[in-house]
């Protein structure tokens, strides 16, 4: 070995030095370890001048190999790769060894701490010796981008990018975009209409002219890489022609069939077959509900073909597949509401009074079922009083462990709006109040002065079982009011059930599709959780909006938006290095048994008939190394991650083990291993 | 409120002898316990508020409680916990400590419990004319007045026994019971 | 099918109409019920209030006793409390090593030794309603329970806590058991089956009182006071109920509530097995009724008459266009 | 370093995506686990050779670990699939050379777990501490030449590999 190792210990302030012994650490390395010309520690290495003294050992010793030991890889590996270019030393010779989270962080005894520290550095100094030279390949940049999910966090990353200049695929699988938002009536803390703010950008959407909006279509399968995704579109069949469809709307008119719509009005009000969730829905063209629609069912009907002005309705039509190429995708697939029935002592769907915080999100609407008015289920009787339950679904280790973060808000903005339209009485029952944004504590502040009620206790359950005189033909809303420690029992007309908000019920299959990662809950996961919340562990790939997590309107925006200025910086740049961490055959080596032709999920491995061997496809690898494990005649080699440098690895790791046993058998080969 | 019987151990103790309670130190003081129980009303402190007191480590005033003597044992507060915390179980290990520390103020309630064992112990099954006459003659029998017509309904409709069934293993259980109170004391 | 069987204390005397009518049921619907020999007292609620040990083990002989006399691996008990231990000494003894240690240590001063699972503890509903099903009960069906309008009441200790529900519903709706553990429907569809009017009793799962009638009779009377209030609310004729301790109480204890409150219920209380018995034609004699202390000859005569309109349970809802959907309930299983 | 108690020596490798993430995620909670495991980073659980955890056996390691992403959720779709195959492939060799079958275990660990992958690595060392220093030579003679072992090895590898195609 004639490489010269530099070895960087850093101290990260007390977070590695206080536990792990960084001098002696250093020192040990120094006199030590094979091949090691200097051993330094450091209070920051991430700092400008820790990274300078990198630099300056490999320019004045002549260092042709660095070992950091600092934190996690994940956090520092960019920073000291690129203290070693800027001294001329390929940035792949440079190795990071994790001291801080796998030791100091997790060891409590010094001195196994440190006996720990020395074998992890001693891997990386042996390992470090094998690395070779690696030139990450340039590829392109397609600058046209996927936005997955039409509410108003796919929406704002759509706008960004598309007044940015650039082309934009806007897929939404409902019929209109608008998602969640469309669905409210305020909007907190300013009460502001959502209809009034969102159908503008939803009109801007659709006449945009770098935005191909697709609604009523799904992403089925994504290949390729950060710069150049090919994705395959399905395009549902509406059964009407957009070409020739006006939006008139005269076949929705004229469709005799009604059912509950599901989706939009949350189960609380109908449409027609043939339908278009609202009237500013955007695009404009209705869709026929195939499930449902009277012709579909028994051949006969017809009416919304009969009466279209443009016979623009198309009862042939059939699914279509598109084919995009893209450079980014942005994810915004949003959430699903905590099913309430699932907390049978809460009455829905049972007790006709109680509602979804969505169900009245629809009745305050003016373009909902009730025309805006609060009204029981009966549809006429206004309530007198009303209990608004926070945390259902939330906070529960039986259903969702984690906050809903939004929940506290709208309560108090449901609060406002019963007050404001009816006059009635309104109780929260809240276990901890979270008004957690600008303005937020001040609307609390507000509708406590707008005199809502608020017991601070989790309500124990919903009945119509009256008990005392004034409970008859009410719900009786039980709990204990912590703050007196009694139990009280409050008699309403109406109960709101603030639900959860919960991972989309397909999440995994998203996540899986876009090879993306998704935590236990099914939320998707950001690179990092405070310092690239909208990067995702896959280059190319970004989440926005409540996908990634419960998260307001204003988060949402934001989030749409940060996301969109990630991608307009890889389209500028134009060029994107994809690691050089890819696998490659040895022609001479390969035997031609084609094991690992089929253990490529990415297809990047071909067998060339001609020569009998098979050949990897670096623009197609996505450097896993199974094929490379897999190959029985060792002639598949990974890059950074070769036989013989995990070996060394593996050697340095273990250097202080007792090989009495062990070392007297020769270790297994290649040769051996060929068979 | 917190006094000089404050007892930092006392939380780790109630834990130590209930199965499944290491989630108390999760407790979210939300009140779904309290406001379930049927006979919340009744109880000195709510549950919820015994666990603040316990976490608190105000033993005396905690063992002195009545409230794991009116738990009627329904098991709504455990149902509902979103903390999953055996409530339960842990108003059974209050009134245990509370036993064997003779911290109850009102011994309708352990000596009820005490005389049911009793019976057990010398029979190997409940009595309950045998377990009546025991407990409510040394025992606030004003109390039971009103409940005496209901005694007789019983005995017209032969549905109380006058005389105990000793079971045939009752060697056998004794050993078995010795065993595990000895365990206990340990 | 065999099963052993555990009456419990409550079934030889004060609720021996359960144990009769169980009896009386069991043969017809092909069930053998076969005693445990020389079984003991579970402690009901008591013996885990002053020692923990000894209320498992106590438990643990039974559990003992049932697993060496090996008539079945079902244990069925039809007194809620009693299933309400056995299976919680069972589970217990399986998900925590010290008390399966400490519990068999005791066992062993007796020769005796229980591994956890050897039993599956049931309760008798859940054999009827799983085991027999609502098919082959419909066609023991003689004697139609038409006109009669019953409050299943289910009580608190076969539904909770979640590990020890019955089987038949989803997890999720008993978080990991068997049945809902606030609104169980499984008593509602095998009294419908025998052709009962079942009311949507809202308090089907509260507690009945247990033991408190002994300790602070006033919490109990009020606890006994809401049920029968309620039932009546919802014009029940009776009250089904499948556990001895609740029967008791709302049976046995209803006129002193009445005097309590200045109240004037009458509502019978009667067991599931004693109504299946008389769906399915036997002799009410047979089936211990005439000895519930609140008389139920009068509202049984009304089997076969017209059903009384009653007014609906659940709140009115006008049916023309301005009434909103109710959401779809969860299918019953 | 003082001899009273047995510490063994554990070589995990971790996959990029999931595992090693949860064990970053472990040291960001400061969730204190047994220093007697050593990691070891490959891009995906598919990485691990055969030979590798041989070689670790060999090189005087007490027990090796092998962790990835949950099946289903592999970062490179399947891979880990892959290391399952060849995880049943080795433990099944392993005995016949006499490596007790703790010594070797297969861990899923989404980036999200790092209580249970910290839960694991101290159950690991617990168990593998019990066992004692893997005596490899002894139990190696006892089962005649290793390379016939090795090669035995190889074939099965190859095979697994086969009926994974």
């Amino acid at each position: 070995m004639t490489e010269r190792v530099g070895v960087y210990v850093c101290h990260c302030g007390s977070n590695i030095a206080g536990t792990v012994d960084v001098e002696g650490l250093a020192q040990w390395a120094q006199a030590n370890l094979a091949g090691v010309t200097v051993a330094r520690d450091y209070k920051f290495m991430c700092s400008s001048l820790g990274q300078e003294l990198i630099e300056q050992d490999i320019k004045e010793q002549g260092l042709t190999r660095v070992v950091v030991g600092a934190c996690s890889p994940h956090l520092h590996e960019k920073t000291f790769r690129k203290a070693c270019s800027n001294a001329g030393l390929n940035p792949y010779l440079c190795h990071m060894v994790s001291l801080r989270e796998q030791v100091s962080w997790v060891t409590s005894d010094k001195r196994l701490a440190l006996e720990k520290a020395k074998a992890l550095i001693s891997a990386g100094v042996r390992r470090v010796q094998l690395h070779e030279e690696l030139e990450p390949t340039e590829v392109p940049v397609n600058p046209n981008t996927l936005v997955v999910g039409g509410g108003i966090a796919g929406i704002q990353a759509a706008l960004e990018l598309a007044d940015a200049g650039y082309q934009v695929y806007l897929v939404e699988r409902e019929p209109s975009i608008g998602g969640h938002m469309a669905q409210f009536d305020k909007t907190f803390p300013t009460l502001d209409c959502a209809a009034c703010i969102l159908t503008p950008k939803m009109s801007d959407v659709g006449q945009h002219p770098n935005i191909n909006l697709l609604s009523y279509s799904e992403v089925e399968e994504v290949s390729g890489y950060v710069g150049s995704f090919h994705v395959r579109l399905k395009k549902k069949a509406r059964y009407v022609k957009e070409a020739d469809c006006t939006g008139c709307g005269i076949c929705i008119e004229k469709c005799p069939k009604r059912v509950v719509d599901d989706v939009f009005e949350a189960g609380l009000g109908y449409r027609k077959a043939v339908y278009r969730p609202f009237p500013q829905a955007i695009p404009k063209f209705p869709v026929i509900d195939r499930a449902n629609c009277t012709y579909f069912e028994r051949g006969t009907c017809r009416a919304c073909e009969k009466f279209c002005p443009t016979n623009a309705i198309d009862f042939e039509q059939s699914d279509a597949f598109l084919d995009l190429d893209v450079g980014n995708i942005i994810l915004a697939t949003g959430y699903d509401l905590f099913d309430c029935a699932k907390i049978p002592q809460y009455g829905y769907g049972r007790l006709a009074n109680v509602f979804t915080s969505l169900e009245f999100e629809r009745m305050c609407n003016a373009a909902g079922p009730t025309e805006g008015k609060v009204v029981l289920r009966d549809g006429v009787t206004t309530p007198r009083s009303v209990a608004l339950i926070h945390c259902v679904g939330s906070r529960d280790k039986r259903h969702h462990p984690y906050c809903s973060a939004v929940c506290c808000m709208s309560a108090l903005k449901f609060g406002h709006l019963v007050m404001e339209k009816t006059g009635a009485d309104v109780t929260s029952f809240y276990i901890d109040m979270r008004p957690l944004h600008k303005n937020y504590e001040e609307f609390y502040d507000r509708l406590q002065q707008e005199g809502m009620h608020f017991i601070r206790g989790r309500a124990a359950e919903v009945t119509d079982a009256a008990r005392l005189p004034g409970e008859e033909g009410k719900l009786i809303v039980q709990a204990e009011d912590t703050l007196i420690g009694r139990q009280r029992r409050v008699p309403v007309d109406m109960v709101i059930l603030l639900g959860a908000l919960q991972p989309r019920a397909d999440a995994r299959e998203t996540a899986l599709r876009f090879g993306i990662s998704c935590s236990m809950d099914g939320w998707l996961t950001e690179r990092h959780p405070k310092l690239d919340p909208v990067a995702t562990m896959t280059d190319g790939i970004f989440i926005a909006g409540t996908c990634q997590g419960p998260k307001d309107i204003p988060d949402s925006v934001a989030q749409g938006a940060a996301a969109a200025a990630r991608v307009q910086g890889m389209i500028t740049t134009g060029t994107v290095m994809i690691e050089p961490i890819v696998a490659s055959i040895d022609e001479a080596r390969c035997s031609g048994c084609r094991i690992c032709n089929n253990l490529c999920p990415f297809n990047a491995i071909d067998y060339l008939e001609d020569k009998g061997v098979s050949f990897i496809n670096a623009a197609l690898c996505k450097g896993c190394g199974t094929c490379v494990a897999a190959c029985p005649a060792m002639a598949i080699s990974g890059a950074h991650f070769s036989y013989d440098q995990i070996s060394a690895e593996l050697e340095g790791i273990l250097y202080d083990a007792v090989r009495g046993n062990g070392h007297a058998v020769a270790t297994p080969e290649p040769a051996a291993a060929g068979g | 409120m917190h006094g000089p019987s404050s007892d930092a151990d006392f939380l780790a103790e109630v834990i130590a002898t209930t199965p499944g309670a290491e989630t108390l130190i999760t407790c979210l003081q939300c009140g779904t316990c309290g406001g379930s129980c049927p006979s919340g009303p009744d109880m000195d402190h709510t549950p919820r508020h015994l666990f603040a007191m316990i976490n608190a480590g105000l033993r005396d005033e905690v063992l002195r409680s009545n409230t794991p003597w009116y738990c009627v044992a329904c098991y709504y507060c455990m149902a509902r916990c979103p903390k999953d915390i055996p409530i339960t179980d842990l108003m059974y290990s209050l009134k245990r400590m509370a036993v064997r520390e003779k911290l109850y103020d009102d011994r309708d309630a352990p000596d009820w419990s005490t005389s049911f064992i009793g019976m057990v112990d010398s029979y190997g099954r409940s009595f309950e004319f045998g377990l009546a006459t025991r407990y409510h003659l040394t025992h606030s029998p004003l109390k039971k007045v009103g409940v005496g017509p209901m005694a007789l309904e019983m005995f017209s409709k032969d549905r109380m026994a006058l005389r105990p069934h000793r079971i045939k293993g009752m060697n056998q259980l004794r050993a078995i019971l010795d065993t595990a109170k000895a365990q206990e004391a340990v | 099918m065999r099963y052993a069987y555990y009456p419990g204390c409550s079934l030889t005397r004060s609720a021996e109409p359960y144990d009769l009518s169980a009896k009386a049921i069991a043969a017809p619907l092909g069930l053998s019920l076969e005693e445990v020999d020389d079984w003991n007292c579970c402690g009901a609620t008591e013996y885990i209030s002053i020692n923990k040990n000894a209320a498992y083990a106590l438990v643990g002989r039974n559990l003992a006793l049932a697993a060496q006399q090996g008539v079945s691996k079902d244990l069925v008990a039809p007194c809620s409390a009693c299933y309400l231990n056995l299976r919680k000494v069972d589970h217990y003894m399986g998900v925590y090593p010290e008390i399966r240690e400490r519990t068999n240590a005791a066992l062993a001063a007796g020769n005796l030794h229980y591994e956890p699972g050897a039993m599956q503890v049931r309760h008798l509903l859940d054999v009827v309603v799983e085991d027999v099903g609502f098919e082959n009960l419909k066609e023991r069906v003689v004697r139609p329970l038409d006109g009669l309008r019953v409050a299943p009441y289910y009580g608190c200790l076969i539904v909770r806590p979640q590990w020890n529900g019955g089987r038949g519903a989803s997890p999720e709706q008993s978080g990991g058991g068997g049945v809902d553990p606030e609104y169980p429907t499984h008593l509602d569809r095998l009294l419908r089956t025998l052709g009962a009017e079942v009311v949507d009793f809202p308090l089907k799962t509260h507690c009945c009182g247990g033991h408190m009638t002994q300790i602070s009779a006033d919490t109990a009377y009020e606890l006994i006071r809401r049920l029968l209030h309620n039932a009546s609310e919802y014009e029940a004729d009776l009250i089904v109920t499948a556990c001895p301790m609740c029967q008791l109480n709302l049976d046995a204890y209803q006129s002193q509530v009445n005097r309590h409150f200045g109240t004037s219920f009458h509502l019978p209380v009667l067991y599931f097995t004693q109504m299946i018995g008389l769906a399915m034609g036997i002799a009410p004699a047979e089936l211990g009724i005439g000895r519930e202390v609140t008389p139920a000859r009068e509202v049984l005569g009304r089997i076969g008459a017209a059903a009384p309109t009653a007014p609906e349970a659940a709140p009115r809802r006008k049916r023309d266009d301005k009434a909103l959907p109710m959401p779809r309930r969860r299918e019953e299983a | 370093m003082d001899e009273t108690t047995f510490e063994p020596k554990i070589v995990a490798f971790l996959c990029n995506w999931c595992s090693y993430r949860a064990a970053d995620l472990a040291g960001t909670a400061r969730m204190k686990y047994r220093p007697n495991v050593r990691i070891l980073r490959v891009m995906c659980s598919g990485r691990v050779d055969p030979t590798f955890v041989l070689k670790a056996f060999a090189l005087g390691a007490d027990g090796v670990m092998i962790a990835g992403c949950h099946p289903g959720e592999c970062h490179y779709l399947e891979q880990n699939y892959k290391a399952m195959r060849r995880y049943e492939m080795l433990r099944h060799t392993l005995s016949a050379m006499g490596v007790e079958s703790d010594r070797l275990r297969l861990q899923w660990a989404s980036a999200a777990e790092g209580a249970q992958l910290s839960a694991a690595i101290n159950d690991m060392v617990e168990k593998v501490r019990a066992l004692g220093p893997l005596s490899w030579a002894g139990n190696w003679s006892e089962n005649g030449h290793h390379l016939e072992a090795i090669e035995r090895l190889a074939n099965e590898h190859a095979e697994a590999m086969e009926v994974s195609a």
